[in-house]
């Protein structure tokens, strides 16, 4: 098993399905978090719920869709409603268990930047924006973020707040009265981060083979250790084998680092 | 009364220098073919309104239409960045007001309603609320709490696609619905392009299938494939390469006007674009059926 | 995982004594069997809420299940006065709370959207809001004028009758849509009544049409001629004959009781109730089909 | 065309019909006024569109609806919403330019109560409250009601403001801030009021045969009448027939007084 190889990108999304609880509703976006969600269904949630922000609930795609609003998603899914109504009735109102969220930059207490390099109002590298991840991250009950562990993805503080973490601590998050639980696991290609009580992230687990080392210089804060940092549980070849023959057979996704 | 006119002129007469402009559709029923000629007819200085930019404002903000772009996702879906709006951001040429999807959808939804303002609840992030002074805050008068607040959104004009429509634009849609009925509600004048114009009584068979009602509609253009490299559910599917291809088109201006000068200002209208775009991408884009099961309403 | 369970033990585990339940419907869809159930039953305190309480909640009043009503409209649509819900009314002895149909149904709209509350523009009617002191007023913070508010309301129990669903509680509806949905979702718990129950792939052949979604509900129950003497669009016709009847039923308690023993008391359930009306009923109240018009949403 | 006899409902009916408009968008209730609507899309309004509360747009009923959410306005209509849409998106956002209203007591400012008779907390009277109506009169363009002409139903002020008039004067509805116009006209088995530029209603045309003693005798405050008091058309064959034949063979609605 521990021969096994695999790129970053599968490790996360194993890692990632694993967090997954049967009869989850997960807010799914496309990529990573949608194949994440498909391996769990194929393996320990097959009650898995996934619902997309263009409106789509119970999806049953035929193949790997590349944008968020793909056809084959609506046809055979079980409910399609407007954006406002998948926002409002199910985000908003509390129906979603899990959201998925990315970002250019995660900081020390899981904000995250998905907006802006420098001004924002003069900005030196323009990003794409909050889309739904704003919501995402105020409402769902958890959130789950995959991003590879490198530096300048982790600074200390994040130069926008696109999507809220713990902003300077749980206490500032939980004065605002945003519903959900902020961010809850962080999976990188060499371990997991989770926040303290103060929501301050800090490593949790290490995938087999990374060290706390390599953690520390990939990430741009002190970041600390639990008491006990597991290793998590070796990729196995059924894992590996449905993403890879059944989710991602083109390697889209997939492939490469 | 028929409200049927060409695509042409239905731009021609309701888009003006100036205006905000709606063109709805998420992901699902984009309507290129009015962006294409919009730009065709050279209009300057608009305000494009949608949640997810997507190539259509793209190449108009290339072409030099916009002014502003009032937004929540600047991506080229599902292949990553939109060069050129975020090129003329960044070069400062490019004014922007930014939301969330859900302030983007709140802000058509309080316009569609007649309402000044719609009320969304605390998301705890702070830096769009800090840097967008439309985005305020009114007291929860039950709770005292503070809920966040965006202001209506009336476009000048929302250009919506659909499967079918009649003659007076009693509109039907299915598939991924998006912002299509706030979008038209929202606005002052509204265009609708449809992949099929079909007799009153195909709507009135389906009545609860009627996303946005005759009466708010000034235009109805018959506009086969309109929505292309977009899509429309059951009628052809979503040109993914074309979403591909964009990315290097859009790497320099040169290749941008190229494609501007090739497959818009190149052809007349919208039939002689996908007439260009030939039988192979034709056939690779259908789909083959699948119906919906049969729904009763009885005959009282 | 199957949600399916006959009408009485959705009853008996999701009703309780105090409760407050929204039986849902404009007209169409009023689930009467449930109304029946919950008399059966004997439940008490019920605050009952509906924008129009119609007969459904006229007879759990005679019967004695209510102690309040959350209502916008007290009549017998097309007839004339519901007699008994007035009566208790002006003999103080049924609670009410008030508000105009948008009122009401704003209120359904900010429990299904999480909101706290909805605003609503002002309509000059001073009265309402005099005399509900959950009408309020919060300032709309872009004009600085006075728009209305209602809370959000959430039922503990909302139950919905609808024309076909599958065994997980993904329930599609046609025709007058009513408040269906955002009972649905405003509700803590939620109580599927259907016409038929249908395969998942009947649903999924056209996902648009469906109103709620079973990841809301709690139980699916199977009752055919749920909402007699209301109607289920395209299966059977508003009884208006009985609708007529009640006027005079209505207009003492003893012929009231009379009927609740004879029609809510001395049957088992809605096949009982049904099978009662006989074939000359059934004959009155059968429509002949009209189909919608197909729709393809293509095999992707 | 003067010997036609024609019942009070049969003479409101026609008269409110000729007040609508070629393509006026009418926000309808069963009984008169949706007979009213139909005289006239039968007659000089072909493009009037009507909008049942219950979500229903461009119905073409095969039969005489009993209630306003009867299934045949579905079958056949162009367009069916939820309640909240029809509301909202038609009702607050602006699209209906004509609303019928109608109640147990009408007042000097036109002011409607459909509540109650006596305290509100103590009925004497319990009536059926607001319905649509509130919302109706608040934001249509034009309202129209049409009342058999008695003293009970004319008192000088309202027992309690269901839907709004006037209030006190036309000043007072418009601080408000409401969009609709507010009352137009009322038509009566007498005649015709109609709002003086104060919001207060004063007598503006008599029925053939009707007088302004009569009107007098009937109305709870000093009724003003205008400088000219028209006499209204009087009614003709073709609207009799229509209405008799066509709309309400069974006299379910103008049977009687």
């Amino acid at each position: 098993m521990s021969e096994l190889t695999y790129t970053a990108s599968e490790l996360m999304c194993i890692n990632a399905a694993r967090l997954l609880r049967d009869g989850d509703v997960v807010f799914v976006g496309v990529g990573l978090p949608n194949l994440a969600c498909n391996l769990a269904r194929r393996t320990h949630a097959p009650s898995l719920q996934m619902i997309y922000e263009a409106g789509v609930i119970g999806a049953r795609p035929n193949r790997l869709p590349l944008s968020i609003g793909d056809p084959t998603l609506v046809s055979g899914a079980s409910s399609v409603c407007s954006m406002f109504d998948i926002f409002s009735l199910y985000l908003q109102r509390g129906n979603v268990d899990v959201g998925f969220l990315g970002g250019a930059q995660i900081d020390r207490f899981g904000n995250i930047n998905a907006t802006v390099i420098g001004d924002y109002h003069k900005p030196k590298v323009r990003l794409p924006g909050s889309g739904g991840s704003q919501e995402i991250a105020g409402w769902a009950n958890r959130c789950y973020i995959m991003t590879p562990h490198q530096k300048r993805r982790f600074p200390e503080k994040c130069d926008f707040i696109t999507s809220a973490g713990f902003l300077n601590g749980r206490a500032e998050r939980e004065a605002t009265g945003a519903r959900g639980g902020g961010p809850l696991v962080i999976v990188t290609n060499l371990g997991i981060l989770e926040p303290d009580e103060n929501g301050e992230l800090i490593l949790t687990a290490l995938h087999p083979g990374c060290t706390y080392d390599q953690v520390k210089e990939n990430t741009g804060w002190a970041i600390r250790a639990a008491e006990t940092v597991r290793t998590t549980e070796p990729v196995t070849d059924v894992e590996l084998k449905i993403l890879r023959e059944e989710l991602d057979p083109d390697g889209a996704y997939l492939k490469g680092s | 009364m028929s409200k049927i006119c060409s695509l042409a002129e239905a731009i021609q007469q309701f888009i003006h220098d100036g205006d905000t402009v709606f063109c709805a559709g998420f992901t699902h029923l984009i309507p290129f073919a009015a962006g294409h000629e919009i730009i065709r007819q050279g209009r300057k200085n608009l305000t494009l309104a949608r949640a997810t930019p997507d190539l259509i404002y793209d190449q108009m903000v290339a072409a030099g239409c916009a002014k502003k772009l009032v937004f929540s996702y600047i991506g080229n879906p599902g292949v990553g960045s939109l060069r050129i709006v975020r090129e003329e951001m960044e070069a400062g040429r490019l004014e922007w007001e930014e939301y969330s999807h859900f302030g983007m959808i709140s802000r058509l939804q309080a316009g569609a309603a007649g309402l000044p303002f719609m009320p969304m609840n605390q998301n705890a992030a702070p830096d769009l609320e800090k840097n967008n002074p439309n985005i305020r805050r009114v007291k929860d008068p039950y709770s005292g709490r503070e809920v966040l607040t965006v202001p209506a959104l009336h476009p000048d004009v929302g250009i919506i696609h659909v499967q079918r429509a009649d003659k007076n634009g009693n509109a039907q849609v299915w598939g991924i619905l998006g912002e299509q009925k706030e979008a038209a509600f929202a606005s002052k004048d509204v265009i609708i392009t449809a992949e099929e114009i079909v007799d009153e009584d195909v709507i009135r068979s389906d009545p609860n299938r009627t996303l946005i009602p005759g009466l708010i509609v000034k235009a109805v253009c018959h506009v086969p494939h309109c929505a292309h490299p977009s899509y429309t559910q059951g009628y052809y599917d979503r040109d993914n390469v074309f979403y591909l291809n964009w990315d290097k088109i859009s790497e320099n201006r040169d290749s941008v006007n190229s494609w501007l000068d090739e497959w818009v200002f190149g052809v007349k209208n919208a039939a002689e674009y996908w007439e260009k775009l030939g039988p192979e991408t034709h056939a690779r884009l259908a789909v083959k059926p699948r119906y919906a099961a049969p729904v009763n309403y009885g005959d009282y």
